[in-house]
């Protein structure tokens, strides 16, 4: 199989309201960006685009369509479009490259979250009979499952604390992080519950902006003359939709990703997982096998920002960062989508 | 167990969300001049780069932003147009109406809108048209503050000179 | 570049879907209706409720249906101190997943209980029914405690 | 490079006006079910589950392959959603092969569906966001002016929309799973039928239906060991440009131009009339039949509506290329499903499988699908030959 790798990446700030700026507005200086990485000027100069976005967060069908007009796509581009995270158009993108049909891809996620209540507005992700109809919200559901790891003496609240302080810390050296802060564990755990058992650091905030990536062959990389990280693994996997039938107490989906993308095969530096709430990186960092060696979120994580649609492209993005500034040889990035981690992707980068 | 017949097939379900929507930068800007009385293109900051009317943000050909702002006529062209024949949700006008893709004196590009005061069948590709106004008092952040668009007594354009007028229209 | 004004306007993107339900759901809601909750058994013998039309781990179709009890256990809850307009009720309460007698997997709905406090895993919870079920999961108002926590 | 891949698998529902015997999950579920049953397999032969649909507004269901996962036996398995606007049943077919053509699956299901009568789709696609215009009072009312320019540019007659309406019923007529059944139509009935969008009336405009429609796509080693032929996958194409920018060619647009180009190449066409079979092309317009005719190379510019008229297109006037044996779009329209409908019927005429809309010993189809403001394309060409 061919040599895939990630030679560029930008990340926009994650804002609590972007404001007075369309998608077109916010992706644009991504692409940029990520051209500029490469030494390329437009999209004409990849072999194939995919992007991840959601109609629903900002409340408008076809949001994608507008995207369309960042890419300078005259004359026309072999591009598609995936409704979920930007990881999945990177997914789709590999499968393109792997056969041969692309050197090169550029993928973009992007979401203007703000105008809406995204906790009810993902509630109607849930299945349309019985639950979307009650409005479940996906914080609850994420209470319900971090109390279930409370309960079974799993985790502590001062170990969901834990993970807040460290992303806020981390977060100081990230200049895109929208939450950030020297904190303590104690001074967390002295706030009130919001939807008990969770307190609202434990939840990542609303943010909006967007993201880009370009992916290619190892040959291409080369001809280009830029660094790169080599994505040596990639899998995801789903679970049932029942919650009441899943060990929420566990990422089942993720370990089998993980397995199959080979995360054990060597040792992991970096780690960077897509945990909306705090209790659920550590159900990743246990699904994924992390130990005290691996680094894990050193961006601060979603917990610090969270761009839907393009926080999963991002956590990839953030390991090649690392691996190709040299600070790390090897790292694991992950990806979810649905309610309490119901899909997750697991990307394996390691150096040249 | 009920009976057959009253064996439930169908729920209502109604799913309404609320948002707070904000205009991007381009259209803003659009939008703020027409509120004005004013009609302004953006192209991207480089002579002969295409007018866009109304703006979304990009030079869609370029994927560059368009920087660069440039007022047109209100008087255009008609590209092409259909003449509808059924209601428009939530819109009071009735048909049978004209809707026309238009391409104004300056622009390079065509954005639809109604026309009006002309006689339905004899509207056609190339026919020159002028916007026709709300009150001043009336405008708004909205397209809409032209009422409609109405024939007017100039030479049709030729087919392959639609969409590449300048502002100053056919007195050139 | 014009200076422009901020334009902001609130909007509601809405629609009432009419959801056939096939006969799997449309069994429930049906029972709901008769103030009867329903389940069925997946492939390796759980009473599942709601009832799933596939089964999660074969994706074999379902056609068991069990009959359970209106009452039950609290597997986990989440309180909502401040409930949220779209949310079923106005005062404080919490989300559970609820485990019916007779049933293996458990469900999620609301529980109404006057604070936090009263709430805990385990605590015993029974449906309190609108005064005209109409075939609707909200048929079941709300669980309530029953206020002999076990 | 790509690894072989072909069709072993294809289900569809019944479509219709309103499926009300069926849950969203059981709609796909049935074409999934038919698709694998066609193939000899069962959920446990698929490795990975690709599933497509146009907008999530709709149904009111957002991301619906999280809720799908039980109906389409995906628990441990990967999914993806494609969405590509009305193009979407085409690139969700292509997507999904490129889970097998990249050698990274043996098996793949793929399903696209659109439950319409969830929803008024005419809603769905104007939905009010502020600021903006909202004078385009359906689908019909943005092309009706493209069709509008083409009728100037070609000079054609004005009941050449006419007879394609009177074509595809006639076709669909013989299609037992299609929506609209209309074996007595008449050009005078159409020509009668209420103007919706001058110059489209509403028997030239493609119904609103529910439907799913599936495939299962297999790799080369596995792809002869089911009970029926395989389709094989002979070239997939896919291409995009903006909705609007100056200069743009809406009646004949380039990005339709460049797919097919690209798709004739891999299968090594230079005369699409001539050397396919068959073709099933996305014409949900009566109109778009002669302008893709040309848009996709079967006519010079400006003499598509010939091959219409002379019948070349015509299942029943024994054509040299009839498009759209199914009865098309204008048959059938679950948005989301429409493009891979014509994927599989393509594939169903190589098969020898499409029962009395069969093309007589069809060895080369191609299947077609666009979407957005004709801006999003995805191509397919299949043949009954191992390449």
């Amino acid at each position: 199989m061919r040599e895939i790798c990630v030679v560029a990446y930008s990340q926009s700030d994650c804002k609590s309201n972007a404001g007075m700026a369309n998608e077109v507005e916010l992706i644009m200086p991504q692409l940029q960006a990520v051209y500029k990485q490469v030494g390329i000027t437009s999209a004409q100069d990849v072999d194939f685009v995919c992007s991840g976005s959601c109609d629903y967060l900002q409340g408008a069908a076809f949001a994608f369509v507008a995207g369309v007009d960042a890419l300078g796509a005259v004359p026309p581009i072999k591009e598609s479009h995936v409704e979920m995270d930007a990881a999945w158009a990177l997914y789709e993108s590999v499968l393109k490259i792997r056969m041969g049909q692309a050197d090169s891809a550029l993928i973009y996620g992007f979401a203007k979250s703000s105008p809406g209540e995204l906790p009810i507005v993902l509630s109607q992700q849930l299945d349309p009979y019985y639950l979307a109809t009650q409005w479940v919200d996906t914080i609850s559901l994420a209470a319900m499952q971090a109390r279930l790891m409370l309960e079974q003496g799993l985790i502590t609240e001062g170990d969901m604390a834990a993970v807040v302080a460290d992303s806020r810390r981390k977060a100081l050296q990230n200049p895109q992080a929208q939450l950030s802060g020297e904190t303590s564990t104690e001074a967390l755990l002295n706030e009130p519950h919001y939807v008990s058992p969770l307190r609202r650091s434990d939840c990542c905030p609303v943010s909006d902006g967007a993201a880009a990536m370009i992916i290619c062959t190892v040959d291409k990389a080369k001809e280009w003359g830029v660094p790169y990280a080599r994505i040596t693994g990639i899998d995801h996997r789903i679970e049932t939709h029942n919650l009441g039938m899943r060990d929420l107490t566990d990422s089942v989906s993720t370990r089998q990703a993980a397995a199959r993308a080979g995360v054990a095969d060597g040792p992991v530096d970096v780690a960077e997982v897509y945990a909306p709430f705090s209790h659920q990186q550590i159900i990743l960092q246990r699904a994924l096998d992390l130990g005290d060696d691996t680094d894990i979120n050193p961006s601060g994580g979603v917990l610090a920002g969270n761009l839907m649609m393009a926080s999963g492209v991002s956590r990839i993005g953030e390991v090649f960062r690392r691996i190709v500034a040299g600070e790390a040889g090897r790292g694991v990035a992950h990806a979810t989508s649905g309610p309490c981690l119901q899909h997750n992707m697991v990307t394996v980068l390691e150096g040249a | 167990m009920s009976d057959e017949q009253d064996v439930i097939t169908d729920i209502e379900t109604p799913i309404y969300l609320k948002y707070n929507f904000t205009a991007g930068l381009a259209p803003s800007r659009f939008l703020t001049q027409l509120k004005n009385g004013k009609l302004t293109g953006q192209r991207r900051a480089e002579p002969d780069a295409p007018v866009y009317v109304p703006p979304r943000g990009s030079c869609p050909a370029s994927g560059m932003p368009t920087d660069e702002e440039v007022e047109v006529s209100d008087k255009a062209t008609v590209q092409s147009f259909t003449i509808v024949h059924i209601p428009i949700p939530n819109n009071p006008i009735q048909p049978p109406f004209v809707v026309a893709n238009l391409v104004a004196d300056g622009a390079n590009i065509s954005f639809i809108h109604l026309m009006s005061e002309c006689v339905n069948e004899e509207v056609r590709i190339g026919q020159r048209v002028q916007a026709v106004w709300k009150p001043e008092e009336e405008w708004d952040y909205a397209m809409d503050n032209i009422r409609y668009f109405k024939p007017i007594d100039e030479p049709d354009v030729a087919v392959d000179m639609i969409g590449k007028l300048p502002v100053t229209g056919l007195e050139e | 570049m014009s200076q422009p004004d901020l334009l902001k306007q609130p909007f509601e993107l809405g629609f009432t879907y009419t959801r056939s339900t096939g006969p799997v759901v449309g069994r429930f809601l049906t029972g709901l209706r008769n103030r009867e909750i329903i389940g069925n058994r997946a492939s390796d013998g759980r009473v599942i409720v709601p009832p799933m039309e596939y089964d999660p781990v074969t994706a074999d179709a379902l056609d068991e249906f069990v009959p359970v009890s209106d009452e039950g256990v609290i597997v986990s809850w989440a309180w909502v101190s401040e409930p949220r307009e779209a949310h079923p009720m106005e005062k404080p309460f919490a989300w559970a997943m609820i485990r019916l007698k007779g049933a293996d997997v458990p469900m999620i709905h609301c529980v109404a209980a006057p604070e936090e406090s009263a709430v805990s895993t385990g605590a015993r919870v029974k449906a309190r029914w609108v005064d005209e079920p109409r075939g609707y999961i909200t048929d079941i108002a709300c669980f309530e405690l029953m206020g002999d926590a076990s | 490079m790509s690894e072989l891949a072909a069709v072993v698998g294809i289900g569809q529902t019944h479509y219709k006006t309103k499926r009300g015997d069926v849950s969203i999950a059981g709609l796909v579920r049935e074409a999934a079910q038919n698709a694998l049953d066609d193939a000899g397999l069962t959920f446990d032969d698929i490795d990975a589950v690709v599933i497509g649909k146009a907008p999530d507004m709709f149904e009111g269901v957002i991301m619906p392959e999280i809720y799908l996962t039980d109906a389409l036996g995906a628990n441990g398995k990967p999914m993806l959603r494609v969405h590509t606007a009305g193009s979407v049943g085409g690139s969700t077919a292509i997507v999904a092969a490129s889970h097998v053509q990249s050698g990274t699956f043996k098996r793949v299901l793929t399903v696209t569906f659109e439950k319409q009568s969830e929803s008024n789709a005419m809603w769905a696609l104007s939905t009010p966001q502020p600021f903006s215009v909202h004078l385009n009072a359906g689908a019909g009312g943005y092309f009706a002016p493209i069709i509008r320019e083409y009728i100037r540019r070609s000079g054609a007659p004005a009941d050449v929309g006419i007879k394609v309406a009177v074509k595809d019923r006639l076709h669909g007529a013989r299609n037992p799973l299609a929506h609209l059944q209309l074996p007595d139509i008449t050009a005078k009935e159409v020509e009668e039928s209420m103007m919706l969008w001058d110059p489209l009336r509403f028997l030239e405009a493609c119904p609103s239906s529910d439907g799913a429609c599936a495939m299962v796509i297999a790799s080369e080693d596995l792809a002869e060991k089911g009970p029926k032929p395989p389709a094989w996958i002979r070239g997939a194409a896919m291409r995009s440009e903006p909705t609007m920018f100056a200069g743009r060619d809406e009646v004949s647009p380039q990005a339709g131009r460049d797919c097919a180009a690209d798709v004739y190449a891999q299968a090594g066409i230079t005369d699409p009339r001539k050397e396919l079979d068959c073709a099933e092309i996305y014409v949900p317009f009566s109109w778009y039949e002669p302008m893709w005719l040309e848009n996709l190379g079967f006519a010079p510019e400006g003499e598509g509506w010939k091959l219409t008229m002379e019948g070349a297109t015509s299942l029943d006037e024994g054509g040299d290329i009839p498009w759209n044996c199914s009865g098309g779009v204008l048959s059938s329209n679950p948005i989301g499903a429409s493009g891979m409908i014509r994927f599989a019927e393509a594939a169903r005429q190589v098969r020898g499988d499409a029962g009395d809309h069969q093309v007589p010993g069809a060895k080369l189809a191609m299947g077609h699908a666009y979407g957005g403001g004709a801006q999003f394309f995805s191509m397919w060409v299949v043949g009954a030959e191992k390449p």
